[in-house]
Formats: C-alpha cells, structure tokens, sequence
C-alpha cells in the first residue's frame, strides 16, 4: 500500500463518485434542516475537479511526459488542485470549508508519499482549516463533528496500526460521529435557524465528511491504471 | 416540477442571458465566473458597490445594479452563494478608484466566499469595507446562531449605499452609511407554501393546507415555527410585532415599511398585508414616511411575504428619495 | 385555500386601502361605489383616460393610474366586470372638458358594462369615446367567440395612450392613437399552475402536474389546449409563433417585446421566457427596440406567462418613451 | 292565484334564496367552462336586491302607508328596482343581462295585477332585453338558451291555461333548456374560448335562468305575509 499522488487522485475521483451515487440523500438531509443544495453543491464541485484531473492527466499523456525523466508527483499536488477547484465551483457554505481543508491538507502533504503520520497532519490540517475559517466547535452539528472523531480516531490508530489503519480508523469514526449529529440542535450554519427543529436530523456536511473519508479507504484497495 | 425552464442545470445561464438582452442599456452580463456589472464599467472616483448571493431571490440582486445602486452583483447557483471566483472580478470591475463595498448578507457560505474574495482582492491591491446585512429578527442574534440573516433588509442598504456612493461619499462614508441602515433595519416573514428549487425537483418543504411558516429566510428553508393559518391580520401582527419591538420604535418615529413579496404571492395580498402594516406601526404612534410594496427579495416561486421595517432619520430619507434607475428599481 | 388575506368577500376592498395608502401621493380610492382617481382630480383641457375591470389583474388597472397612464380605473369583484355605478363616477372624475377615452378590455360583461356606464355618462352630456383591447391571438377572432380577448397587450394601450393625452392630442386623437395600439398588439399566454377565486376557494381548473394550459386568458379560465410539459424554449415558441405569424412581422421591422408574469411566476423564468421569444423575433429578421418583463396583467397567484408583441413605429416608440409615473410603471 | 307586486316580491326573494342554496353549483359550472364567479355574483346581486324590498318595507311601515290610502303598488315596481339593483351589483355578463331583462320586463308590467298574457309579455319583453344587449342567438350555449323555449312554452300554455299554467310552462322548459345546452358548442359569452372543450358542460346562465323562473312558480304557492 503506498499513498502516493495516484491514491490521492483515485480518493479524489471516488469521492466524487460518492456524492454523485449519494447525491440525492445529502440533497435531502440539507432540505430537512438547510437549503436542500448540499448534494447538488458538492456534485458540482468534485466533478469539476475529476475533469482538472481528467485535463490534467490528457496533458501528461499528450506531452510524453510521466515516463523516468518526469519530474516527481506529489500527493500535495492533487489536494492543492481539488482545494482551489472545490472553492471556485461549490458556493455555498461547504465550498470555502473544504476548499480550506484541502489547501490545508496539500501544506503538509508535498511529498510523494505519506505515511501514517502524514495521513495524521493530513487529517489535522484539513480540520484546523475548517475550524478557522468556520469558527465551529464540537457538537455545533456540523462537519466538524465528523472530522473531530475521525482526526482523534487516526491520532490513536497511528499508534499501533499502518497508514491503511489510520485511515480505516478515521473513516469509521468520521461515519459515527455524522450519526451522533443526529440529536444535536445546531448551532452553526443554516440549520441553526431551526433552533430546536433541527434535532432529529443529521447534518448532511457530517454526512458528506464520512463519504470522503471512506472514499480514502476505498481508494487503498485499487493500484493505478 | 412544472416551471418555464429547459434543462434545470442550465437556469441561472438561461435567465441571465434574457435578463442581459432585456436590459443591455442598463447591465453587462459576464460568464465563467458568472457576474453583472453596470453598464459602462467603474465610475473614476465614486465607491463602487457590489453584492451578492444565491440566486433564486431576484430582482435581488441583479436586477437592482445601475445608477445609484450596484456596480456589480454576482449571483450564485440556486440558493447557492457564488464563489471568491466570481466575487473577485466584480469587485475589480467595480473599483474606479475610490474602493469598494461589499455588501453581504449574513450566511455561513456568503460571508466565508465575500471572505476568500476580499482577501484575493486586497492581496491585488484593492481596497475593499465589507457590511454584513442581518434584519431578520426571526433567528436569535445569539451564539446559538449563525447570527440573524439578511433578508429583504438587503435591499434598503443597497438602495440607500448606492445613492451615498453616487453623492460621492467615501469608502468610509459609505461604509457608515450602509452600516447605519444595518442598524437600523429589521424584517420578518412568512411562507404560505414552499418553493421547489430546479435542480431538485420538490418543494423546499411540506406545509400543510391549513398552516403557515412563520420566520422564514429566503431560501426556501423552514421558518421558526408553524402556525395554522389565520387571516392576514394576524399573521400581518405576527410580522409586524417583533420587528418593530426589535427596533424598539418610540412614538413619533418615522420609518419606511416595506412590504415584499416571496415571488408567488399576487400584488393585491401585498397591499392587505400593507394595510394592516401600516395600522398596526400607527398604534404605536409611528409615521411611515415611505413605502414600497412588490416582490423584490423573492424565494422563486414561494407565496409569502415578509414585513420590513427601517427607521428614518434625515440623511436616510434624502438618500432614499435619491433618484435610482435600475432594471428592478427606478425613480 | 391559503392566503394572505381576511375575509374573501373583503378581499378586493382590504386590498385597496392598503393601495390608497402605499400610493396616496399618486391615488386615490373612492367606496361604494368603487373606483379609483388620480390624485388631483382631471386635468382641465386634457383627455381623461379610463379603464377597468374584474380584480385580480394587479397591477392593472389601479396600478397604472397616475401622470402619463390613466386618470381613473374601476376595479371590479374578483374576475367579474365591475358595475356601471363604478363606471360612471370615474367617467366623470376622469374629464377634464376634453373627453373621456374609455379602455376596455373585451370581455362580454366588460363591454356589456361599460356600455351602460358611457350611455348613462352621455346622457349625463359627457364626451366619452371607447376602443375595445382584444389582443389575444388564442382565441378565433371569428363569429364563433365573443371576439379575441383583452390581456396584456392592455398595458401597450393603457401607456401608450396615456401619452398621447398628456402631450395634448384631443379625444380623436388619443382615440385614434389606442385603437393603432391596438390593431398592432398581440399576445398569447400558459398556465403551468391554476389560480383560486379567493371567494371559491379551490383552483380554477385542475391542471395535472405534467401539463400546461396554452392559450389561457387572465381570468383563471382554461386555455385551447393541453400540452405535455416542455422546456420553457419550447412553450416560448408556442406563445411567440402565432404572435408573430398573426401580426404578419416581416424582417427589419421594430417590435416592443413584452414577457408577462401571471401572479406567481418568478421573475428569473420570465427572463428565460424573454431571451428565447427575443432570439425567435430575431431569427425572423425583427428587431426588438423595447422591452418589457414582469407580472403586470396577472391573474392571482397563477404560475405562466403571455408573450405580447407590439409592432411599432416611430410615433409609438417615441409615446413609449414618454415619462410615466404610476405605482407599477414608471420611468 | 293574484299575480301583484306580493307575487313579484315573492318570487325575487325566492330567486335570492335559490342561487344562495345553489351558489357552488351555479360556480362550479362557470368554473368548468367560465371564471367561477357566476354563483357569487348572482348572490350578491339578489341579496342586494332583498335588502332593498326590505328597506322599502320597513319604510312603507314606518311611514304608516300601505293602508286603504296608499298608492297602488305595481308589480314593474318591483321588476324595476330588481332590474337597476342588479345593473349596479352583478357585475360580469349577466348583470347587465338580467338588469336589462327585468328592466324590459318591468316596462310592460306596469299594473297592480298581471294575468296570462301579461306573463307572456313580460317573458318576451326579458328576453328581448337579452339579445338587445347580448346579441346571442338561440344555440350559442348561453342564458339565451333557456329564455327562448321558456317564451315559446309560455305562449302555447298561455292558449289553453291560467298564468299559473304558463309560468309552469316556462320554468318546466327553461329547465330542459338548460340541460340542453350541455352538448353545445359556446360561440358567445366566456365559454366560447374554449372553442369544442366547452362541450359537455351546461351553461351556468342558463340553469340560474331555470332557478329564476322555478322560483316565480314557487311564488305562487304563498299568499303574502
Ligand atoms: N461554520 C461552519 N463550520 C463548519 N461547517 C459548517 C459551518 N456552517 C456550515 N457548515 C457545514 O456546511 C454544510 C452545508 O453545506 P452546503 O449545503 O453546501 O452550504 P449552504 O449551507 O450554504 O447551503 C452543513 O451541513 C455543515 O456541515
Ligand atoms: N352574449 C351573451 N348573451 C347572452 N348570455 C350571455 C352572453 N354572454 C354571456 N352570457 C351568459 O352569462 C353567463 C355568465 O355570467 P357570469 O359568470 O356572471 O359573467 P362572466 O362571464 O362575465 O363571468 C353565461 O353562462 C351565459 O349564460
Ligand atoms: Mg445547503
Ligand atoms: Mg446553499
Ligand atoms: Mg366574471
Ligand atoms: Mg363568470
């Protein structure tokens, strides 16, 4: 298992993937208890990265490039690409939040692989991103309740396991921390105009975190083309 | 879904080309990144103007850039703030020189996009005073929120900044300006139904037959509660109490009452709830000096109103009264 | 039934006091009987203008008097023709010595009214000429109907010979100049929603939700036609085709375009509607020289719009431009 | 059997209770192939005529009239405050309408009684007001098609009975007028617009005409109050 700049582009256009198959329960979530656009927003957003990615990739091919004289990938390089593309095309709240987790996540990952501790500081990072610019705490019932689990989840498996478990940890935690949005009565973002309506329904930003987290994991299991 | 669209992807395109096309005199439509500008770019020396959000609430707010409003807006998707992308070049367009203002209103997404775009903006050199608009009184300005949101309110401070900006005030004129009708604006309102966005398909909500939702935003979400449905009187009191006890109106106070359609609602409801509006700012012992009664900060097709309340003084009043010629807007 | 309203049976009355107290610069709102003047009172020496009909239309009429349009309107109960005691006060206000023009919309209880109320106003020693509005291509203008309907293309006429009385034309020739108007407009319309009579309380037609009315008239009445829901390109040219075909539009010459709302349709669709009606004009070698979109001959609440297209010259372009100030028009 | 200003009085207060008991019927067929307001106008105009017989009334009593000294009491009196009531209350087509008809219908019943060929006279005249103002002729699926039969049964009936006979005459076929207009085509009033899809649907004008002459039968069964 090595998570070089080909897994972080596979995790990329698995997630994107995700959100498409998924799309409909995120829309859904989002109208229970926010605009009813979360789905819609984050298709937009990841497809328009997998065709950067697609450009990108045709570029490469076109130019010869890629073979041993090729300069080196970094997985910081495909993060850094999701980032801006993600912030330019989403809108919305979730836009700027994960376009400044990704740009976060790329500062630490400029290498061409990571290991465990690298997928920590990734991790890290994209959760200090989305803190600092959306101002949340825990149990605000939003995406921050996923990533914190899954931050803390990655911190304890990376002392025992490998990169794979760290992730696995992460995208476990990520997925159980979006259920126990569930009761929470928002605080942060649209839902929080609900006030007390919005208990009873789970935060389709925690929900959309757990989906990329285990596109991570899925994304272990494939070699490049 | 029945609605005078084609493919629901492309709505905000569709529209905005027939918007450029009917109003070519007026506005200039920009496409990848998507923004409107006045026609005739920047004017040297005047602070320009700019806003946005999602679109989906128009005329607001492309329909309200022209002499003596906005420089340039940048509509979003559907309920979707627009991205720093779009934000950048409109507050470039609109720069002649004298700075900028944007003019957001309080959501998560429009304040953190305005955000990513004003750092952009200042890293090039632009000088850039941004005012948060937040009238509804329906959500608690609490650290239980988001902070209240910015409604139909959004359309005073355009309005009353943009005449300020033609008048030839300063950025930090102008920013006062805008930041005094902040202060001084409180709206609330209610849904009779929902509204169902294109790319989805449904209605934002299901409402039943016999109830109203009271405190809405503009996006089609669900508002603080629900009520069963009484007559305009009362959901008109509803309205019209909280904002004016927000305010903490006093006898003898002059204001302007503005009564704005969700987007589906007929003229002739407007002016009942205006009537009453009106009786009720009068038992307090409150003038309306000015009025406006339309659907200007809509929710697509959404029946509903919302009651807006803005206290005058002088300068607001001279301001309002100041001529403005926009495709939405003119006098 | 929800709406913003009171008692249904009050609906129209509530709805005008709040009217006359949005508008009391520009109106005034005469009771029992009903009917609306322009504040001031006629104009000595200038033709008066007037119009009128059932309720439900807003803004036509009430919105539309003022300096420029009309000096009186006569609003009836909702969708019903009002009375000849309304009729003949505002006959009577609106004479200024010049003559009366009435404008009447061809409806059977329009036309059957009206007539009554110009032979009481005669006898009465009044000058009132009439011009019937009946641009509504939907229907057979043929001894099979009671003729071709008045809709939107009403506003065409309430403006245009509104200008031509305040620039001094006499009764002939304000007469002349609406009944042009009206030999040169043409409109047709859809329905994607029905409307409900506030008094009936429940829609006016049952409109499946994969369906369209083509060819419906401002009264909530069915259309010619049903049709499967198609993209908003595809119903323009629905609406657009027998418009033009009828006017018999040859290439090179200037319309004024006009995409109305019904009452509850988002101004961001009408733009979509106007961008394709344009681009159809223009791919008959038509230029489009004026413009106008927004919901101002609706009919309640209901979801659609009408395309009018006006063939002007250069008399109608210049009386198009003339000033205008009423509450829904102005510039 | 006396048909006086009592009969005509009667039969209009009849005529405003049967379009109340029947408002949403006479709606619902104008809203199939009308505006729906056929029932709410027709309300509005016979309630507004009642409450003028009642002022009338209470004045008449008031003043102490109505005794051997009082004037004679007509029974185009009556028809004529119905006819200039309606003009200014109904609004829509029939107003005009049925004020013209009973405005014609009052020229010729200007006497204390009316007999058999006064009620020819009178249905005739109503129905000349019509088709002066509304120019339809029979077969054009409007009130017309009510008024016309009803005049042609009232003159047979009027050959061989009492006026009772003939007004049972004209109401029995302005009733089956009305149900014959279901199958017409409209080519006047509203319901021409909708070209053939008027088809199917009986006329609102003319089965409220079957309501008016039904209830100046029923007036005959009273004796005044
Ligand atoms: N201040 C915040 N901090 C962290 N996450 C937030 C914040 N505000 C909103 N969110 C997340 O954004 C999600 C909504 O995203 P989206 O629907 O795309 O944007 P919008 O709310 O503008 O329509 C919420 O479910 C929540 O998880
Ligand atoms: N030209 C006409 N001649 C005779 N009757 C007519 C004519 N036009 C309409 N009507 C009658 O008027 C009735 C409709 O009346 P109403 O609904 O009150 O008025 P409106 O059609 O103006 O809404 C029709 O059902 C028809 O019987
Ligand atoms: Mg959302
Ligand atoms: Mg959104
Ligand atoms: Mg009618
Ligand atoms: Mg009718």
């Amino acid at each position: 298992m090595t998570l070089d700049a080909d897994w972080a582009e596979r995790w990329i256009r698995r997630t994107a993937d995700a959100v498409a198959d998924r799309r409909d329960e995120l829309t859904e979530l989002d109208r229970e208890i926010g605009d009813g656009d979360h789905g819609e927003n984050l298709v937009r957003g990841f497809r328009a990265v997998v065709a950067k990615l697609d450009a990108r990739r045709a570029e490469v091919d076109g130019s010869g490039a890629g073979g041993p004289e090729a300069p080196p990938r970094l997985v910081g390089d495909v993060l850094k690409l999701t980032a801006t593309t993600l912030m330019s095309t989403v809108g919305g709240a979730s836009g700027p939040l994960y376009g400044t987790a990704f740009l976060r996540a790329a500062k630490v990952t400029g290498h061409e692989t990571i290991d465990t501790r690298g997928i920590v500081a990734m991790l890290e990072s994209a959760l200090d991103g989305i803190t600092a610019r959306g101002k949340a705490e825990p149990g605000e019932k939003t995406m921050v309740d996923a990533w914190t689990p899954a931050v803390e989840a990655a911190e304890r498996a990376a002392g025992e396991g490998d990169e794979a478990d760290a992730l696995r940890a992460a995208a476990a935690a990520a997925d159980a921390g979006s259920t126990a949005t569930i009761p929470l009565v928002a605080t942060k973002g649209r839902a929080s105009y609900l006030g007390e309506r919005s208990a009873g329904h789970e935060d389709p930003g925690a929900r959309s975190t757990a989906l990329l987290l285990a596109a991570a994991v899925d994304a272990l299991g494939e070699e490049p083309a | 879904m029945k609605k005078l669209l084609n493919d629901p992807e492309n709505a905000v395109a569709d529209s905005l080309a027939g918007f450029a096309l009917a109003h070519a005199d007026l506005v200039q439509v920009h496409h990848d990144p998507t923004y409107v500008t006045r026609v005739g770019g920047a004017t040297t020396g005047k602070v320009g103007l700019v806003s946005g959000g999602g679109s989906g609430h128009e005329p607001l707010h492309t329909g309200f850039v022209g002499d003596g409003m906005l420089d340039a807006a940048v509509p979003g998707a559907v309920f979707t703030s627009p991205t720093p992308d779009g934000i950048l070049p409109a507050l470039h367009a609109a720069d002649g020189g004298a700075g900028v203002l944007a003019i957001v209103k309080n959501y998560t997404g429009d304040v953190l996009n305005f955000d990513l775009a004003v750092e952009l903006a200042e890293a090039d050199g632009a000088r850039v005073a941004t005012v948060v608009v937040n009238d509804d009184v329906a959500v608690e300005n609490s650290t239980y929120t988001a902070g209240r949101r910015g409604v139909a309110g959004t359309l005073c401070v355009e309005k009353i900044a943009g005449a300020a900006a033609m008048q030839g005030g300063d950025l930090d004129d102008v920013t006062r300006i805008a930041q005094h009708v902040v202060d001084n604006v409180r709206t609330m309102g209610v849904a009779v139904t929902a509204c169902t966005v294109p790319h989805v398909g449904g209605p934002s909500f299901d409402l039943p037959d016999d109830q109203l939702e009271i405190g809405i935003g503009i996006h089609g979400e669900p508002g603080r509660r629900r009520v069963k449905a009484v007559p305009a009187d009362e959901v008109t009191q509803m309205l019209l109490d909280p904002v004016a006890d927000d305010l903490e109106l006093s006898p003898g106070e002059r204001v302007l009452l503005f009564v704005n359609g969700m987007g589906g609602t007929p003229a002739s409801e407007l002016y009942v709830v205006y009537g009453r509006a009106r009786r009720l700012l009068e038992q307090r012992g409150v003038t309306v000096a000015r009025s406006l009664v339309g659907s200007y900060v809509t929710s697509l097709e959404m029946q509903g109103a919302s009651v807006t309340v803005l206290r005058l003084d002088d300068e607001l009043e001279a301001l309002w009264d100041a001529p403005v010629h926009t495709a939405a807007l003119r006098w």
